[in-house]
């Protein structure tokens, strides 16, 4: 039961951090700088969905609750979602986009690399599909952030912009927090501290050949895992929920 | 003139044309028109629907919504790849779409209001774009023919998908099967509109059957759509709303009331309910990507530069 | 009983007018372009919001199904609001939204003043309340349209996008439908088509100090009146009716 | 040094300083930090609250709302006018909070995450800054006093709705009690922080208390906040989220536990929650009005020159 309420939750974070990613990038759809971008910007966005959509349903399993995927999706208050405080930072334009995706797919790849080995079996099986998906997300968001580093000026300040307006949302992803330490201690989940120099050499190696320099951190934002959010969830919630809340109990 | 009755009897022997075989400026003109449009119908419809993807009611709605959109871009980029075959850019198609000297499908300028307008804009304008497409898989320009023959099939799915939006709300609640209703009133007419006017003796029109980039006249396509659709909207229970629609059974056919055709040439020429705001959203759009594509092109720039340098220093 | 109807339907259109550009002049609170503005943008906020509720209360009780003026505001379906096109366009640059206010005040400066008349004494006493508030609206708004008008460059070439992008909007105003007729048949809805030249000469006028011309209308953009808006309003219902949704029928 | 000697006697006198009066260079840099911070500090407590506006839970509260943000607007205004009275203009001051060289009070870093916070911000925020505003209402500088008067009056109808606010919750369902209580335990600590740290023998504050710009210290104010509101909180049959607090009958009031005092600097100096997100969006609404700020400023000059062009035809 306590493992279950803990796996149940780990499953949530990531869930959660999923679908208000992917809820993101779909505000892109039909709105990229270009008719390419537009279709790579859903592709991952449909990735994510996708993962969204299997940790759902497996958390749902594990609470044994009857919730399936939308009602664990559409129908929790603001204070119960999850998800890491840098997925919902707002689209701002083509740059943070950009960075924001980089950041995160430099950690997910060795994030799910790392589940892969999971003794859940289900777990692992979401990771395998998974680590190939976001393989492509760091490949594509790294071409970008090169030619936008080492672009025009414009491009260069805005991606120098981006840069720092998100760096202080990476700090979390890498927290162990008692949840995420009984995860990795039940066999099941991923210790993200070791992850961080891995991250920190991808990052500054594409930065690098970007002419861009990884700013100083300095305090980390967190809050996220806890429930507790920045201003901007609420916003995506009030959308994401609409017909869910408006129309409760129904198939759609 | 002998190369005109050359080109016909190609044409005539449903010969396929080929982007560097010889072709008359009219055909050339009238298909680049044609395909571009088409293309632009595809980049504009992505807007009603694009609209719903924050609120779809559910991951699995969400995930298709996303999905079909994306096709349409994707059928967007076919389309303007077979329009470059002709000899026009991209760029130069885009700017005449932004400014107003292109058009694109009449039916994207009125609004998405309800979920259930997903569900009849894939039932309805899907299958509207359907029946003119599968008789453009058989147009006399090969690439064109076959880009419709790739998008038939995706556009064929998205029907379905949207007719099955449109069963699952008729087999819900009272409120989803009015949803329902609503659409269909809402989207039906501009549906038969997609057909464009009856033709009469338009010269135009002739020409285009002759040079069969267009294959069935309009009224027929529309009446086979009807036909079509008339039980697929028995089956949901919903009311087609026509009241002289009624079968005609020495034409085993649908008779239909009058279209109103003030309302389609309003739209084409600008004031639909939402012209303004499809070109407004895709001039914005535009607007605000330019730096990103200054940027990609700088850095190519750059690149080819240091590499030819590379290849100078080694030489 | 088809009184009654009428007189709803009549009360309702009236209020989500209210209601809706309440909320779109909500957006700006905190957000002006000086602090004195912030506070008159809100003061007509406040205004419209308590007209609103003074109509909504009133549509309730002739409706007789018991439902408050939260029920009607909150929880009604897309479809169901009655709102002129003109009150959800969004809010823009601040242009956009003293022409869109501007139009708005010109038009319910007589229809208030119409109104006191009214044979139904509510309505009239609701008038009464909105007329001196409505004077101040359109005074408010038309030293902003001179002012922007015959400012900068800048400033007038806004100015003239907006007028552009708004008057299309305008004429649903002046529409007497079925429901209109009926009103004005029962004694007490105002014939608005009469209020055309009216309207048209206080924006004229205006204008003119404004070195500003009206732009040519062509066709009139119309819908809201049966329920068939812009794709403007689903979002702003999103906003709007949040936590009426997610926390049905709770005491707030 | 006479000047300096006269000036404090007045002051021990209970005398108002007006603005034309003679005043040490110290006491007036004093008061502009002090009143021009306390200015930003209603503009920028604008946001947290502001961003509940479009979703508050009935047409009652969502006027009150608005009416209480743009009273905070209101309070901005006299505010700069009070310093302005010192001799700084409105844009210097505003040119300060830009650029980071002028402070806000620390407690608008958080964010407005559920509907509770509001009724949270009313009562404890408001509550924390009445503790305050009423020493201040004793200032010896005349213009700061009459303005915390008056924004005394309306704070406190404000704390009240806030506390009305979290009164509805409390007597609502388990969710609306549960928010209550969330919104309890994430404003608490930093309400207390609104005090500022324990002054100990600084030279500063010292200053201040003999200018009667001050008259209680940091912890006797908190002190006194706290014994109001711990009954308050209890009527809510809320808890206060401090294990260590509790009545201590020798002093008549309630001990509390330790304040993280390193949260505390960390917010002031620029990390806490929200920060950045509220100059981003103070420095976009500037960026964003300067054209129509700009346009006034034309308007203005075009009818005073056209006024002075007519009065000299005139004569």
């Amino acid at each position: 039961m306590a493992k279950d309420n803990t796996l149940f939750t780990y499953l949530l974070r990531l869930a959660d951090d999923h679908l208000i990613l992917s809820q993101r990038l779909g505000e892109w759809t039909g709105r990229a700088p270009t008719l390419e971008e537009d279709l790579a910007l859903t592709n991952i966005a449909l990735d994510l969905i996708g993962q969204a959509r299997s940790l759902y349903s497996y958390a749902g399993a594990v609470e044994g609750q009857g919730r399936d995927e939308d009602q664990l999706a559409f129908t929790r208050p603001e204070r119960d979602y999850l998800n890491a405080l840098i997925v919902e930072q707002p689209n701002g334009d083509f740059a943070h986009t950009i960075v924001r995706q980089f950041f995160i797919a430099a950690f997910m790849v060795p994030f799910w690399r790392e589940m892969e080995k999971s003794d859940d079996e289900q777990l692992a099986a979401i990771a395998a599909k998974a680590s190939k998906e976001v393989a492509y997300h760091l490949r594509h968001t790294a071409e970008w952030v090169v030619r936008l580093g080492d672009g025009t000026e414009e491009s260069h300040q805005r991606m120098v912009e981006a840069l720092e307006g998100l760096i202080i949302y990476t700090g979390e992803l890498f927290e162990n927090d008692a949840i995420a330490k009984a995860a990795i201690a039940g066999g099941y989940g991923v210790d993200t501290e070791a992850l961080r120099d891995e991250w920190r050499q991808t990052v500054v190696q594409v930065l690098g050949e970007a002419t861009l320099e990884l700013p100083n951190a300095g305090y980390m934002q967190k809050g996220g895992r806890d429930g507790v959010h920045t201003e901007h969830l609420g916003h995506i919630l009030s959308e994401l929920q609409y017909m869910q809340r408006a129309y409760p109990g129904l198939t759609w | 003139e002998a190369f005109l009755a050359a080109f016909q009897e190609r044409i005539d022997a449903e010969q396929k044309i080929e982007p560097n075989d010889p072709m008359p400026e009219g055909y050339r003109k009238t298909l680049i028109r044609q395909i571009s449009q088409h293309a632009h119908s595809e980049i504009i419809g992505m807007q009603p629907e694009g609209n719903w993807i924050s609120r779809a009611p559910s991951l699995r709605r969400k995930a298709a919504l996303m999905a079909k959109v994306q096709d349409e871009g994707g059928h967007g980029l076919y389309l303007y790849s077979a329009a470059e075959t002709l000899g026009i850019s991209r760029e130069e198609m885009y700017d005449q779409l932004l400014s107003g000297a292109a058009k694109y499908s009449s039916i994207f300028n009125y609004p998405a209001l309800t979920w259930a307008d997903i569900g009849a804009i894939g039932w309805l304008v899907d299958g509207a774009a359907i029946m003119n497409q599968i008789a453009l898989c058989r147009c006399s320009y090969g690439p064109y023919a076959r880009a419709m023959i790739r998008i038939c099939k995706e556009e064929s799915f998205h029907q379905r998908q949207g007719y099955e939006i449109l069963i699952t709300l008729c087999n819900g609640s009272d409120e989803q099967k009015e949803m329902a209703q609503d659409a269909l009133n809402r989207f039906w007419w501009p549906s038969l509109m997609m057909f464009g006017p009856s033709e009469g003796q338009s010269v135009h029109s002739q020409q285009s059957m002759l040079w069969k980039i267009k294959r069935f006249s309009n009224d027929d396509l529309r009446d086979k759509f009807i036909n079509a659709t008339v039980p697929q909207a028995e089956f949901l229970g919903l009311k087609v709303p026509d009241l002289e629609l009624k079968w005609n059974e020495e034409k085993q056919g649908y008779d239909h009331g009058e279209i109103d055709w003030d309302e389609f040439w309003r739209v084409v020429k600008g004031d639909g309910p939402c012209n303004r705001e499809r070109m407004r959203t895709r001039r914005r759009v535009e607007a605000e990507g330019a730096w990103v594509r200054e940027a990609a092109h700088a850095y190519a720039q750059k690149r080819a530069d240091r590499q030819a340098a590379a290849r100078v220093a080694a030489e």
